[in-house]
C-alpha cells in the first residue's frame, strides 16, 4: 500500500518518543509484546518469514493448522486472485502433530516469542488428541482451536457454524488444557456473537475472527472452477469490511479479549480493528504480498500511537467514537 | 546426480527498470537493476515480483531469471494476463520490489554435455543455464519449440552459446514442422547426452520426460504452480512428487523428472 | 476494467456474426431481451442513466426499493469506499409507492423494457400493501421483494435471515398477486440454500442474490465509523468471489431461476454467474464506476458467446465443467 | 433569485490531460482536453472523473470546473487521499474518463454587483463564476481564506478579474491574520452586493451564510458530499434542506443557503 499521502498536521506530532509508547497487550493470559500477530496459515511456523522480519518482535506466531494425522490436502489448483482478494483451498495440508512437534516446534525452540499452534479435527475427539498431545511441549504459550476452516469436508467449518458444536469442541479442548485457548471462529454465519457466546460459556479464553469467507471462481474460457475443489476461502483485503464489522459485533456480545483478521494490510488498518474492539490483530495474506508486513504494520501502529498521543496500544481496544 | 550448491538466502529488493522492450509478438524483455539478486541467483531460480501496488490484483508474480548481467537480472515474459499486461507498461526507472533468489534451479552436476528444451516462454529460465554451462565448457545442445516463428524467444542467446540449435514450430514457419519432441526424438537416438534440462507446457515437459527415461539420461524439468508467498509458507503451488507434495517454490521449479507424478491438472496452463 | 489482454486464439473466432446469438431469457414467466438487468439501487428508476445506456436493451429494470410510505433514509455519511468495493447505508430512502406511481413508473411508461419494482417493508403487511398498490398499475412487470437489505433498523434483513420470515413475506405477496415475483435474498446468512428453499415453497417464481454483505470501516484519523449509521452493505468486485459461491449453492437448491448479481463489472462477470447457475443477471455498484456498465455487460456477454460457439445465451446457465 | 439556466445532458467523455502542474504545497491544476463537457459547462459545475482503473478503489471523484479554455477545463484539485494522490501522477497526453457537466452550478440571476468568498480548496468552483461575472460587467470582489499562505489558491485569477480581492490566513502569513469572515463581515458592514457566492469548509460556508441573512443579501453556497454515482442515482449524497433532502450532485452542489439544514456531520471534511 502507498504511504497515506494525508500528512500530519503541524503541532500533531507530539514529542514523545516512538520508543514510549507500550506496545503490550494482555490475551488470554499471555503477555504479548506487540498487539500484532501472524495469522494461521500465513506465516508457516515462522523459520520462513525470519528472513525478512524479526519474529522476536512479533506478538505471537500463529502456525498452521495441525491435525492428529498427517492430511494431504485439497488437489490443484488451490489458489485463485480475486479483486482486492484471494481464495485458497489447501486445505489443511499438515504432516500431522508428531512431526510438527518434531519438525517445526523443535525449530522455533530458540526463538523467543510465543507459539501459538493452530488445531484442527475431524472430530471433536480429533481436537482434543492433538491438544493432549502438544500439553506434552513445552514450547506451546497457547492454542487457537480452527473450527471455522472451509476447506474441508469433514470437520473444519461444520465445527463453526452452530452453536452446539462449536460449544462442544470448545468444551473437549478446555478439559485437557488449562492453557490459554483461543476459538477461531468462521464469519460464514447469519449470528457470529451467538457462536462468539457459545465458545465463552464453554471455557474459551479469547476468540479469533475472521476466517476466510466461503467463495468461488470460474474461468470462462475453460467453464472450470478456478479452485480444484470449486470453492474455497476468500481472505485479503477484500473482507476486511465484514470482518471489521463481525469483530465489532464480538466484543459488544462477549466479555473475551478478541483477535481480529481479515485483510489487514497497514497500521492503518490494525488501528480500525483494535477501535472496533479487538485486543490484538492478525496479518495473514498480507504477508505474501509483503514478507515485512508483519514489522509494517506493527510499525504503523506505534506511529499512530505516537502522532495521537496514545500511551498503551491497548487504549485503543474497543474506544470508536460512536 | 545432483549436487547442491550454497544456496543464498532470499532478499526483499527495490528493483529498478534498465530496460523493457518488445522482443516479438506478447513478450518483452525486462533487465533490472538488482544487485543483491544478481550477487547469489543460480539458473533456474527466480523472483517473486510486485508489480503493482494499489492495484485490485495484490498478489506477486512469480519469474524465472533469464539472464544475469552483472548487477542487472533479465526477465523474458510473456503477456498472460493483468500483472504481465502491466508489466509491459514499465518504463525505465520505475521501481518495483522483488523476492529472491528464491527457489531450487537447474543443479546438473557435473556433465560434459547437455540438452536443453524450450517450449515458448519456457525458455526463460534456460538462457542463465545455456551461458553458464558454455563457460564450464560443457556441450550445449538447445531444441527450441513454438507454435510458430513469431512466438520463439532467445534464440539468440543459443545460438551465440550453445554448440547447435535445432527449431521446430508447429505451423512450420520456421525451422521443422511439429512439436519440438520430433528434434529431441531424433537427437537422443542418434547420440548421448550427460542431461537434459526441460522447460514449457507440463505436456511437452512431461514428453521430454518420458524420451528421456526411454534412453536413459537424467532429465530435469521446471514447473510452474500458482504462487502466492513464493517462499515456501501458503501450500498453494504443490508437484506431486514420488516423495509426497513437494513445494515448487522451494523445492523446485526444478524437480528431477523421475520424482515427478505428472498431473495435468495441476498446471496452471490447464487454463 | 481495462480490456482483458487475454487475445483470441486464431481460428476460434466463430464466422456467426454478433447478431446471430439468442440472447433472450426467461424469467419467472417473462421473457427478457438480454439477462442483464439493473441491480436495485444503482439505477434509481432508469431515467438518469438513459443518457448513457439504451435502456431498450437491458433484460429489465429493476426499481430502487419502495415501501408503503415515504422513508427518510439513514443520516450522512451513507459511503464508504472499500478495497475493490463501497459500503452503502443509504437506507431505503424513498417517497413511498403512492409518488413513486406518480412519478418514476410515469416516467418508465413510454420505454419497452420490464420494469421489476422492488419491494421493502417494515413488517409482512406492508410488503403486501405496497404489492396491492402496485397491482393497480399496468406498467409494472414483476416484483423483486427485498427481504435482505441490511440498512434499515425493522424489517429489511430480519425477514432474510430466517427461513420462517423469510416464508412468511413471500407467502403474503404472493397470496396478492399473480405476477412475476423474485425473492432478493440475505448473504448474511449460513445456509443460502434453506432460505432459498423455504421462498420456493411458498410460491416465489425466481430469487435473486446477492444482497449486499453487512460491513463496517472506520476512520483511524477520527476514530469514527465512516457511515453514520456504523454498518452498512458491502457491494462491489470485492464480493463477487461471495456472491458467485451463493449463486451456484442456490441453483443448485432449487428449482426456480436465479438472478446473480454481486461485482459484475464486465462480460466475464457475467459469464462466470451464469455458469454458475443464473438465469438472468443484474449490474449494480458498475454503474456507479462507468454508467455504460450495463451496455458493456451485455456487449461482452454477446462478445463471448460469439466466440464460444454458444448459439443462445441461456445455454451458459447452469453449464460449468466440474 | 435563481435563473435557471437550460442545463445541457452530462455526456461520458474520454478527456486527455494536457498539463498538470504544481500550484502550491498540495495542491495541483490540472488541464483537461474535454470538448464535449467543455461546450456546455456552466460556473459552478463538476465532472465526476475516473482517476484509475484496475485500481483498488473504484468509485469516480468528483471536481468542479475551475475555469473553461476553449476545448479545454480547468480542475484545481487538493491531494486528500489516494485518488487525488494518483491525480497528481498524470502526465500529458494520458487519458481518462469524465462524466459532465454536472449538477446545478452557480445561477447567482442578473446582478451587478457579487461576493465570492472562498475557503482554501473552495476556490476551484469559483473561477470560472469571477470570470464570467466580470465578463458581464458585474463588480466582483473576492475574500479568500486560508490556513496560511502556501494554501492560497488561484489568487492570481482573481485579482485579474476581480474589483478587489482581499486575503486573510489563520497564521497571518498572508494578509490579515484570522478567518476569511473577519473579512466579509468588514465587507458586508461597508457595502452592499447584490449575491454571495461561497465555497469552502462547511462551516466557513455556515457562518458566511448566517452574514448573508443578518445582512439580508442572497447568499447561494457550494457544498460537498460524498458522491458515488454523481447523476441522482444512489442517494449518497443528500443535503437537508428545508425542503427536504436534496441530491448534492443533482440539486446542488450549489444550494440557496437559505434553504440549507446545517449539519456539520453531513460533510465529508468531517473527517
Ligand atoms: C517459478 C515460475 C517461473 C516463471 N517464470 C516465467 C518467466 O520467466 N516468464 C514468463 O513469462 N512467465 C513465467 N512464469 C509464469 C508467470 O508467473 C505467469 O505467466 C504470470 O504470473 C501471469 O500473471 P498475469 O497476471 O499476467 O496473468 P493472470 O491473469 O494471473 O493469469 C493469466 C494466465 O496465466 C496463468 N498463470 C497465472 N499465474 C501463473 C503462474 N504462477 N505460473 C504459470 N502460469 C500462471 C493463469 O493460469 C492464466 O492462464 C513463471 C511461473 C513460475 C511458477
Ligand atoms: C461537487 C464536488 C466538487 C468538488 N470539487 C473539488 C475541487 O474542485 N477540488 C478539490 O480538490 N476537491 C474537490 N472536491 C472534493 C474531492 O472530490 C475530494 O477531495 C476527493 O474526492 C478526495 O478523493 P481522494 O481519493 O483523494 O481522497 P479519499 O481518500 O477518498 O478521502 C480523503 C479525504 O477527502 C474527503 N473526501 C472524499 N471524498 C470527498 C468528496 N466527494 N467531497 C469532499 N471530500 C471528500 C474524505 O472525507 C477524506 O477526508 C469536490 C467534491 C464535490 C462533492
Ligand atoms: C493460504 C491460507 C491458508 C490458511 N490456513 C489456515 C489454517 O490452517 N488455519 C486457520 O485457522 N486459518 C487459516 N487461514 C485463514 C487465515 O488465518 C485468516 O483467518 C484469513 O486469511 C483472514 O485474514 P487475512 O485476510 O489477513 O488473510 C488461511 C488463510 C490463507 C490465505
Ligand atoms: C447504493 C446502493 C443502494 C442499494 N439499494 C438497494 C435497494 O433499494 N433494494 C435492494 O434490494 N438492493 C439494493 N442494493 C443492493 C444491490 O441491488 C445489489 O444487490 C448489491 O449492490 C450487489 O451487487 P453489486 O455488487 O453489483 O452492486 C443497493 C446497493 C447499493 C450499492
Ligand atoms: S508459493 Fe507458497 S508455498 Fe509455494
Ligand atoms: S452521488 Fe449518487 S445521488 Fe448524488
Amino acid at each position: 500500500m502507498p504511504p497515506s499521502p494525508r500528512s500530519v498536521p503541524e503541532g500533531m506530532r507530539p514529542s514523545t518518543g516512538a520508543a514510549s509508547v507500550d506496545m503490550t497487550v494482555q490475551l488470554a493470559g499471555l503477555t504479548l509484546r506487540s498487539p500484532v500477530m501472524t495469522a494461521s496459515g500465513t506465516f508457516a511456523s515462522g523459520h520462513e518469514y525470519a528472513e525478512f522480519v524479526e519474529l522476536e518482535r512479533l506478538g505471537a506466531i500463529v502456525t498452521k493448522g495441525v491435525s492428529l494425522e498427517p492430511w494431504p490436502g485439497n488437489d490443484s489448483p488451490r489458489i485463485a486472485e480475486t479483486p482486492s482478494g484471494m481464495l485458497n483451498s489447501i486445505g489443511l495440508q499438515n504432516q500431522g502433530v508428531e512431526k510438527f512437534c518434531e519438525k517445526q516446534l523443535a525449530r522455533l525452540g530458540g526463538v523467543d516469542v510465543p507459539v501459538i499452534v493452530n488445531v484442527s479435527g475431524h472430530s471433536i475427539a480429533e481436537y482434543a488428541a492433538v491438544v493432549e498431545r502438544l500439553e506434552q511441549e513445552p514450547g506451546v504459550a497457547g492454542y487457537e482451536v480452527n473450527i471455522s476452516c472451509p476447506n474441508v469436508d469433514e470437520g473444519g467449518m461444520a465445527f463453526g457454524v452452530g452453536c452446539t458444536p462449536a460449544a462442544a469442541v470448545t468444551r473437549a479442548v478446555r478439559d485437557v488444557t488449562s492453557r490459554p485457548l483461543i476459538v477461531k471462529l468462521s464469519p460464514n454465519v447469519t449470528d457470529i456473537a451467538e457462536i462468539a457466546r457459545a465458545v465463552e460459556a464453554e471455557g474459551a479464553d479469547a476468540v479469533s475472527l475472521i476466517n476466510t469467507l466461503l467463495g468461488m471462481a470460474i474461468d470462462p474460457e475453460t467453464r472450470r472452477p478456478r479452485l480444484a475443489r470449486v470453492v474455497g476461502g476468500l481472505s485479503g483485503p477484500a473482507i476486511r469490511p465484514v470482518a471489521l464489522r463481525m469483530v465489532w459485533q464480538v466484543a459488544q456480545a462477549v466479555a473475551l479479549p478478541v483477535v481480529g483478521m481479515g485483510g489487514i494490510m497497514t497500521g492503518e488498518d490494525a488501528v480500525e480493528f483494535m477501535l472496533a474492539g479487538a485486543a490484538a490483530v492478525a496479518v495473514g495474506t498480507a504477508n505474501f504480498v509483503d514478507p515485512t508486513s508483519t514489522r509494517r504494520v506493527t510499525d504503523g501502529l506505534r506511529e499512530y500511537c505516537v502522532r495521537h498521543g496514545v500511551p498503551r496500544v491497548r487504549d485503543l481496544t474497543g474506544a470508536m467514537d460512536q | 546426480m545432483r549436487t547442491k550448491p550454497e544456496r543464498a538466502h532470499p532478499v526483499l529488493e527495490r528493483v529498478a527498470v534498465v530496460a523493457n522492450d518488445r522482443v516479438t509478438e506478447g513478450v518483452g524483455l525486462l533487465r533490472l537493476r538488482a544487485p543483491r539478486i544478481a550477487a547469489t541467483v543460480h539458473s533456474g531460480q527466480f523472483i517473486h515480483l510486485r508489480i503493482a501496488v494499489g492495484a485490485d490484483f495484490i498478489l506477486r508474480r512469480p519469474f524465472a531469471v533469464h539472464r544475469r548481467d552483472g548487477d542487472v537480472i533479465e526477465v523474458l515474459y510473456r503477456v498472460a494476463g493483468r500483472g504481465t499486461h502491466d508489466l509491459e507498461t514499465k518504463r525505465t526507472g520505475q521501481e518495483m520490489d522483488a523476492i529472491g533468489p528464491l527457489g531450487r534451479g537447474w543443479e546438473p552436476g557435473e556433465v560434459s554435455s547437455a540438452l536443453l528444451v524450450a517450449g515458448g516462454i519456457g525458455a526463460a529460465p534456460l538462457g542463465m543455464l545455456a551461458e553458464d554451462l558454455a563457460a564450464r565448457g560443457v556441450a550445449v545442445s538447445v531444441a527450441l519449440g513454438a507454435p510458430s516463428g513469431e512466438r520463439l524467444v532467445a534464440r539468440g542467446l543459443f545460438e551465440r552459446v550453445a554448440r547447435r540449435v535445432g527449431v521446430v514450430t508447429e505451423d512450420g514457419s520456421e525451422g521443422e514442422t511439429g512439436l519440438v519432441t520430433l528434434l529431441t526424438a531424433r537427437w537422443l537416438e542418434q547420440e548421448t547426452f550427460d542431461v537434459i534440462c526441460a522447460c514449457g507446457p507440463e505436456g511437452m515437459a512431461r514428453a521430454v520426460a518420458e524420451q528421456a527415461r526411454f534412453a536413459r539420461v537424467p532429465c530435469l524439468v521446471s514447473l510452474e504452480r500458482l504462487m502466492a508467498c513464493g517462499v515456501g509458507v501458503c501450500l498453494s503451488c504443490v508437484v506431486s512428487t514420488t516423495h509426497g507434495l513437494k513445494k515448487a517454490c522451494k523445492h523446485g521449479p526444478v524437480f528431477d523428472a523421475e520424482e515427478v507424478v505428472w498431473d495435468a491438472s495441476e498446471s496452471p496452463q490447464r487454463a
